[in-house]
């Protein structure tokens, strides 16, 4: 037993206290865009969000390199009215290509928080699900959606351009039923999730308050 | 004061018309290339999605009151240049204030965005947006002196400074100023690749290398006005070289709604064919440093520029 | 009349053998007497100045012998404008002087006070004398105080300067004397206006050949380029009341003579050329130098040669107008120079050396001192609305008038290398970084009367110049008409 | 006694009184000079109209003073001006040492200038040219401390050496005409360049040298940035127009009174002086970091622009100068006294130390943001009208093309200056090195504003302008000077309408100003400047976000050949060559008694040699 925790493997105990501390709540506190309540207004609003989809592709691992495919000639992601934002104040999808390291964590966390309502999260690949093969690194985050709210997790290591595509074409669905867009969700669970992020971030010197 | 009621009208329809024109141009832009480079691409319309989702963004930010103030500059410039730009030919919905204000004033009023935008950006902080201005300053020098000396060689050779003037010679001649001065033409043709800062000459916003420059501090509702007042703009300066240059649009002899579509028409052909220029030239170039940029108008289309200017003299009777 | 030209001399001479006596009865007599002489001669000058306004020239004879055979005394209003100006600076200088030599020692006093004011009274001899070798007689009364003046600070480098001085002014007695000889021999006169009148006789070359001699003699005493070089250090040695009265007395003196003998007595072509470049190169020269100098008083000493080389050109130029420029300036000259260094005194006085260096922000210690000096240097380049701003006005425009176009460039350039000089200094006293404690030596009342009353003068005649110009052209005029000069004292007799 | 010598007695007593003030009490000595002027000004105002005159001898000269109508549009910049800098210098110069020297000498300066145009003959012009120049000189120092031996004496030496071309031309229309009343030397043609050439050329150098003329502009930066600010503001906006003023009546009856085709040669070169002067300015101003010395430079650009204008000759041309003269005065004055203000509360202005002053300064900034509009000549504010008079005149009617080319290369790079500088000091990072700047004290915003306000209402109603500009060029000789309220219209009949244009900008700023504020107006936040898009970075306290050093570097290497002729170097090495030239002459003076006495007798010799050569 202990040998198997000297490599890190949490005890049963931990893991229950940690499914009760990371579980993850994304609630629908937020969700003011329902499809049974959204207007017509809303509806078109919807469509336009839907169809344009300016990313911030925040490589952070493996997965950096499928977006170039994605993007160019062959798979032409700008079919779907995606295409690529410079800054995260331009930008509607955030890209997690794969592993987290905690140093990265926190500009993830930062540029989320930089980005304009409404926002998307797609996380690529098993690392951003729950660790992959970094499930026990000292340094690797496990489950994404216990410090941001994702939208849509595209499965596989790693995902090929055809599943990223459809993670995409999965988000306009979400975004068209109003079921996407966590923002609102992030803002009203603020303290969960710094709890969460403060536990891995060691060096935390974010602002006090939260501004968008 | 029905006169007023149409000079309202027509304003109202002249917005209405560069900025759909501009944003579906925009949309065509990102087709050509899509195509050229074997893609589908997205539809023609999807600057408008873009546009309105921008728009439909919930929250928004600003750095300060000259961050917010940014985009109105640009559409205060854009709006004023379109109001004195003339769209068709003696068409009385068109038509504007197209007698009072002439070049000159064109020339500093289409400068008044930049440089709103540029202490719009300023204010924001970002060391990539400084840049960004710096440079687009620096570029803007660039390309103005080989365009103003084209204009200087119309004026002098046509003695006039109003463009609508010069759009009245062309249809009482009915030669193009294409024709009896090309190298003005070539000069102004040059100098617009600056003008609409695509590649080549697009280090200004490069998003790689400074994050899209100006604009990278803004988003959701100012990013969308921007792109608004960046489509009329384009819009305005398609037309303003079809005037200059082209014989301008609406020269046909209909009546009433007949006459004003098909000078849509041809205006929209002249346009857009125009615009492929720099669209294709961009399509094929990569970029040029901002010190090759401006090098590069300071060479060839200066020189074509004061070739216009002798050109201009000898046909004027002023020198040989 | 009462008073008689010859008070000028009569009084200064008592006085200088009472002195001695008079220190006996009380300390401060020595200090006290010269003043009074020197106030005398004022009162003589303005008498005399308004007895020739009413009655015209006055020529006086003295012991019985009627010229040209004795010695005579002429106060034109040439002669006395001169002469009154002399003897007014001559006076502020006393006025500026009287504390200040308080710190000297007491043994020397008595000394410097009659040498001084014998500089001063040997000055106005040579002014208003009418004889040549009286000229001469009071060359040498004013040479001899001089070397002893300068060399007044028992000091290696006064000592120095007071041989250079004696060994120059020898070659200048020399030279005189020789002109002296080969006139009378040729002439048989020694009366001014005789000479005059014989000149047309005498031999072409004997009289360039004596005219050269003068010109080289008095060209020293007017400190003419090349023959100056005793002036810096003379100037730089001295006491600096001494050396103001050399700037504002004893170049007027020479200059006068200088002029006298040029203008009256010979009637050579080629002279005013002569006088008109090297007035140009003494100038340029001397500026030159001054521009590089480190030592305020130096530089004010080379300033003073400048400046009296602006005055040789217009007396070179030598039109009615040139000529009151001349005499104008020469009266700027002497006040606002008398100025410059009075308050450049108190700076080495407080800074306690001569460096122009140690000037910095000396502003803050001596303000009032200060203000004066940047007036003066302002006033010396001739900035409206000074005094000097007039004479070179005048002088500039006599040049035009004669269409000297190079002349005028040139003296406008020198004026620049001048004000750059002047302005460096006046710049480091108001704005360089102070350095030091406050000032130990305040200006004492009686040398704040007298820079005040020379800085008064600068701006009033600045801005409204009539009230001396009349003197000044009639003066101008007096010294032009050479035929009636010879006229009413040969006839006077 | 004669109104106009109280006033000017009233300014020199004023300017003793004011020096007394100071040491009697310091808090009173602004308020004083203040007052002098206001005096001074509602005097002049009030009693003097135009064509007034007073004869009078002194010194044996005929003198005369007066105005025409040339002189008091002249007189509205100086006197207007100067209110407006002395009200703002109050609280400006407040806590700074030798306040009396100050005050006593800037009144100096004003009654200098004011002497200037009132003179109607050189000897009062020459008089009171000095008197401006030498005081002016006065305040250049004041700044200066231990720079005083380059900074300073380069203004002065320049300074001078105008005067004296001045005064030698002078001295020759005396000779040549027998005249020295301005407007007699006018009617017998002395401005000529067809009789004596030196005159009107030498007249030129002295005016073109107050005007900061290339070659001759490089004492101008220096000493613009050096001055305190509330006198920079007279300095730039008001004497630099004393050369435009001597130009303007030199060159301007020169034109009238000949054939100019047979003299496009003096058009041109004074015209490709100005247009140099204007490149010169604007691309040394773009590479400043010190946003006292841009303006300066920028100033020096300027006054090419209103050279270019004099230099055409031709009715929009010199109407182009004159507008600018005073725009350029107004909103120049206004940009110097932001500045000040800049350096009074920040304690510098260099921009590479400070930076994002806008929340802090909020009236500062909107008035440099007017100024800088208007300097850049974009409609629709006031420097677009004279830019628009100025293009005009070169292309319609001085058919000078090229130049036209540089004039437009050197103004559309004054944007870059014109961003630099409300970047460099208002926009860009908020630092912490300038959290305890507060906004300005009321007494210097108000005269800003009320500049801000003139530039505003110049770019609708230029005929304010214009009218008198009118009347000026006419007492100067032109017939028929046509002007409308508000609208420019050329000779080829094109019209620009400004009023219109000041409303259609004013409807649509309007417009999407209320809809772009409006729309998402609750969630719409303002966040600080620390809250960027830096990859994802927190920036630290210590990190470096301001873009301030070579911020137009691609600039300066693309324009490199541009930056090779410095011309400051040139005049530094020329005096450095004299300077050792001097040091080789000074030698002659050994100091040595022997050499001295050698020195007469070789000189007793050479007479004697030559004497039959210089006596006869």
């Amino acid at each position: 037993m202990s040998e198997i925790k000297s490599i890190g493997i949490p005890t049963p105990e931990e893991i229950k206290q940690a499914q009760i501390d990371f579980a993850p709540r994304c609630t629908s506190a937020g969700r003011v865009n329902d499809k049974e309540t959204q207007g017509m207004v809303e509806h078109i609003l919807n469509f336009a969000r839907k169809h344009s989809l300016f990313v911030v592709a925040y490589g952070t691992g493996c997965g950096a390199i499928e977006i170039p495919a994605t993007m160019t000639s062959r798979y032409d992601a700008e079919r779907f009215g995606i295409r690529g934002a410079a800054t995260p104040r331009q930008a509607d999808v955030m890209l997690i290509t794969g592993y987290l390291s905690t140093k990265t964590l926190k500009r993830v966390i930062r540029v989320y928080e930089q980005m304009q309502d409404p926002k998307y999260v797609i996380a690529f690949g098993s690392c951003a699900i729950n660790g992959g093969m970094y499930f026990d690194s000292y340094n690797t985050i496990n489950a994404l959606d216990r410090y941001l709210p994702v939208d849509v997790y595209i499965s596989g290591c790693m995902p090929r351009p055809e599943s990223v595509i459809k993670g995409f074409v999965k988000l306009q669905e979400l975004i068209k039923n109003g079921n996407a867009g966590n923002g609102e969700a992030y803002r009203s669970d603020l303290d969960w999730y710094r709890k969460n992020q403060q536990k891995v971030i060691k060096n935390w010197d974010f602002p006090d308050n939260y501004n968008w | 004061m029905e006169g007023i009621f149409i000079k309202i009208l027509g304003a109202f329809l002249t917005a209405i018309l560069a900025f759909v024109v501009g944003m579906l141009y925009g949309g065509l832009r990102r087709k050509v290339i899509a195509r050229a480079q074997n893609r589908v691409g997205p539809p023609i319309h999807q600057n408008f999605l873009d546009l309105m989702k921008l728009q439909a963004k919930r929250t928004n930010i600003a750095h300060g009151f000259m961050g917010h103030m940014a985009p109105v500059w640009i559409i205060i410039a854009a709006m004023t240049v379109l109001m004195f730009i003339p769209i068709l030919h003696g068409n009385l919905w068109f038509e504007n204030l197209t007698m009072k204000g002439d070049l000159i004033f064109l020339l500093y009023m289409m400068v008044f965005g930049s440089l709103g935008m540029a202490l719009g950006a300023g204010q924001s902080g970002n060391p990539n947006s400084a840049m960004g201005v710096s440079r687009g300053l620096a570029q803007l020098v660039g390309f103005e002196i080989p365009f103003f000396l084209a204009l200087i060689a119309l004026m002098i050779q046509f003695n006039t400074t109003s463009i609508a003037v010069l759009m009245d010679h062309q249809e009482a001649t009915g030669r193009w100023i294409i024709v009896d001065n090309p190298f003005a033409f070539i000069a102004a043709l040059l100098a617009s690749l600056g003008m609409f800062r695509y590649a080549p000459f697009d280090i200004v916003g490069a998003p790689a290398e400074l994050a899209s420059g100006p604009r990278s501090e803004f988003g959701g509702k100012y990013l969308g006005t921007m792109m608004t007042g960046g489509a009329v703009f384009a819009f305005i300066k398609l037309v303003m070289y079809v005037d200059l240059f082209l014989g301008g649009a609406g020269n046909n002899n209909l009546e009433g709604l007949a006459g004003t579509a098909l000078g849509l028409v041809e205006l929209l052909v002249k346009t857009f064919l125009l615009y492929m220029i720099p669209v294709f030239i961009g399509l094929v170039t990569p970029r040029f440093r901002t010190e090759q940029a401006i090098q590069f108008f300071w060479k060839w289309p200066t020189f074509f520029g004061i070739l216009a200017i002798v050109w201009a003299l000898y046909k004027n009777g002023t020198i040989g | 009349m009462v008073i008689t030209p010859v008070h000028y001399i009569i009084a200064p001479l008592i006085a200088a053998f009472a002195i001695p006596l008079l220190t006996k009865i009380h300390k401060d007599a020595a200090r006290v007497v010269p003043g009074i002489v020197l106030f005398y001669n004022v009162i003589v000058s303005f008498v005399l100045m308004k007895h020739i306004r009413e009655h015209g020239m006055i020529s006086e004879v003295l012991a019985g012998w009627q010229a040209p055979w004795g010695i005579n005394l002429v106060v034109t209003p040439f002669t006395g404008y001169l002469a009154s100006m002399v003897s007014i600076l001559g006076f502020i200088i006393w006025l500026y002087g009287f504390r200040f030599k308080r710190t000297l020692k007491g043994g020397e006093i008595k000394f410097y006070e009659i040498l001084q004011m014998m500089m001063i009274a040997g000055s106005i001899g040579i002014i208003i004398t009418g004889d040549i070798f009286n000229l001469f007689v009071f060359i040498e009364i004013v040479g001899i105080s001089a070397f002893s003046l300068t060399a007044f600070y028992r000091s290696r480098d006064g000592a120095e300067a007071g041989f250079k001085y004696l060994l120059i002014g020898g070659f200048a007695s020399a030279f005189l004397l020789l002109g002296i000889i080969i006139i009378y021999t040729q002439t048989g006169s020694l009366n001014m206006a005789q000479i005059a009148e014989r000149m047309p006789d005498v031999p072409q070359q004997m009289k360039i050949i004596a005219l050269i001699f003068f010109l080289v003699a008095l060209g020293i005493e007017a400190e003419m380029f090349p023959l100056n070089g005793w002036a810096p250090d003379a100037y730089s040695q001295a006491p600096t009341p001494t050396s103001a009265t050399f700037a504002a007395v004893v170049s007027v003196a020479g200059v006068y003579a200088l002029i006298r003998v040029v203008y009256t007595m010979f009637d050579v072509e080629g002279v005013n050329n002569y006088l008109m470049i090297m007035g140009f190169v003494s100038m340029l020269i001397a500026e030159i130098a001054a521009i590089s100098q480190k030592n305020l008083k130096r530089m004010l000493a080379y300033s003073s040669m400048g400046q009296i080389g602006l005055v040789l050109i217009a007396f070179g130029i030598g039109s009615k107008l040139a000529v009151f420029g001349a005499l104008f300036l020469m009266l700027n000259h002497g006040v606002i120079k008398s100025l410059l260094f009075m308050t450049g005194s108190y700076f080495i006085y407080n800074t306690e050396d001569k460096k122009i260096k140690s000037l910095n922000g000396i502003y803050k210690k001596l303000p009032f001192v200060s203000f004066l000096f940047g007036l003066g240097a302002l006033a010396l380049i001739g900035f409206p609305p000074f005094s000097g701003f007039w004479s070179k006005f005048y002088i500039l425009m006599s040049a035009a008038d004669e269409k000297y176009i190079f002349l005028i460039i040139g003296i406008l350039l020198v004026t620049v290398i001048e004000l750059t000089y002047y302005l460096r200094v006046v710049g480091r006293i108001f704005f360089a970084k102070e350095e030091g404690e406050p000032a130990s030596h305040k200006p004492s009342v009686n040398a704040i009367i007298a820079m005040s009353s020379l800085a008064l003068f600068i701006i009033v005649i600045g801005v409204y110049p009539d009230l001396i110009m009349p003197h000044i052209q009639s003066a101008a005029e007096a010294l032009l008409d050479k035929s009636n000069y010879i006229q009413q004292i040969l006839s006077l007799n | 006694m004669e109104i106009i010598a109280i006033i000017l007695l009233i300014l020199l007593v004023g300017s003793f009184l004011t020096y007394f003030v100071d040491s009697f009490n310091k808090k009173w000595t602004g308020t004083t000079a203040f007052l002098i002027v206001l005096i001074t000004a509602g005097i002049f105002f009030t009693k003097i109209k135009s064509g007034y005159q007073f004869n009078f001898q002194l010194a044996g000269l005929d003198l005369q003073w007066g105005l025409t109508d040339y002189s008091y549009y002249f007189v509205y910049i100086i006197l207007g001006l100067s209110v407006l800098a002395l009200l703002y210098s109050i609280k400006y110069m407040e806590g700074k040492a030798r306040l009396g020297y100050f005050y006593g000498s800037f009144i100096l300066t004003v009654l200098g200038m004011l002497g200037v145009v009132i003179s109607q003959d050189f000897v009062s012009l020459f008089f009171f040219w000095e008197i401006m120049t030498w005081a002016s000189f006065l305040l250049v120092i004041y700044n200066a401390y231990y720079k005083i031996k380059t900074k300073g004496i380069k203004y002065m030496i320049f300074s001078a050496v105008g005067a004296y071309a001045m005064f030698t031309a002078i001295v020759f229309i005396h000779v040549h005409y027998d005249t020295l009343l301005i407007s007699e030397a006018i009617a017998k043609g002395a401005f000529n360049f067809e009789q004596y050439i030196y005159i009107p050329i030498f007249l030129l150098l002295g005016f073109g040298i107050k005007a900061a003329v290339m070659p001759f502009h490089v004492w101008a930066p220096p000493a613009y940035a050096k001055s305190p600010m509330s006198f920079t503001t007279i300095f730039s906006g008001a004497m630099s127009k004393m050369g435009v003023f001597g130009i303007g009546l030199v060159f301007t009856s020169f034109y009238l009174s000949s054939n100019p085709e047979n003299f496009f040669w003096v058009r041109t070169i004074l015209g490709w002086m100005g247009g140099i002067t204007a490149v010169m300015g604007t691309i040394y101003a773009l590479i400043q970091t010190d946003a006292k010395k841009l303006l300066a430079y920028s100033s020096v650009a300027q006054l090419g622009y209103i050279i270019v204008g004099l230099s055409t000759g031709t009715q929009l041309g010199v109407m182009a100068a004159l507008y600018l003269a005073v725009i350029h005065a107004v909103f120049k004055g206004a940009l110097f006294m932001v500045a000040g203000a800049v350096e009074k509360q920040a304690g510098t202005t260099d921009m590479t130390q400070i930076s994002g002053l806008i929340r802090k300064m909020p009236y500062t900034f909107v008035v440099a943001l007017v100024s800088i509009i208007a300097l850049a000549g974009v409609p629709p504010l006031g420097g677009f009208v004279g830019k628009w008079l100025l293009y005009e005149a070169l292309i319609t009617e001085s058919n000078n093309y090229i130049l036209v080319v540089v004039v437009f290369f050197s103004s559309t790079a004054a944007f870059m200056y014109s961003y630099r500088f409300l970047f460099g000091l208002f926009l860009g990072q908020e630092e912490k090195e300038t959290e305890h700047v507060k906004e300005a004290p009321a007494t210097m915003i108000i005269p800003m504003i009320i500049l801000a306000i003139i530039a505003t209402v110049a770019g609708a109603y230029p005929g304010l302008i214009f009218e008198p500009a009118a009347k000026a060029m006419q007492a100067i000789g032109f017939q028929d000077v046509t002007w409308q309220m508000s609208s420019l219209t050329n000779v080829w009949g094109d019209t620009t309408d400004l009023f219109l244009i000041a409303m259609l900008i004013f409807a649509v700023f309007i417009i999407s100003f209320v809809f772009l504020t409006l729309k998402g107006l609750k969630k719409t936040r303002y966040v600080g400047t620390k809250d960027i898009s830096t990859s994802g970075e927190l920036p630290k306290e210590w990190e470096n976000l301001t873009f301030q050093l070579d911020f137009f570097k691609p600039f300066e290497r693309a324009a490199a050949p541009l930056y090779k002729m410095d011309m400051n170097k040139i005049w530094k090495d020329l005096g450095k060559n004299l300077e050792a030239f001097f040091g080789f002459f000074r030698k002659i003076y050994t100091g040595n008694g022997q050499t001295y006495a050698l020195y007469i007798v070789i000189f007793l010799v050479v007479l004697l040699l030559f004497r039959d050569v210089l006596f006869s």
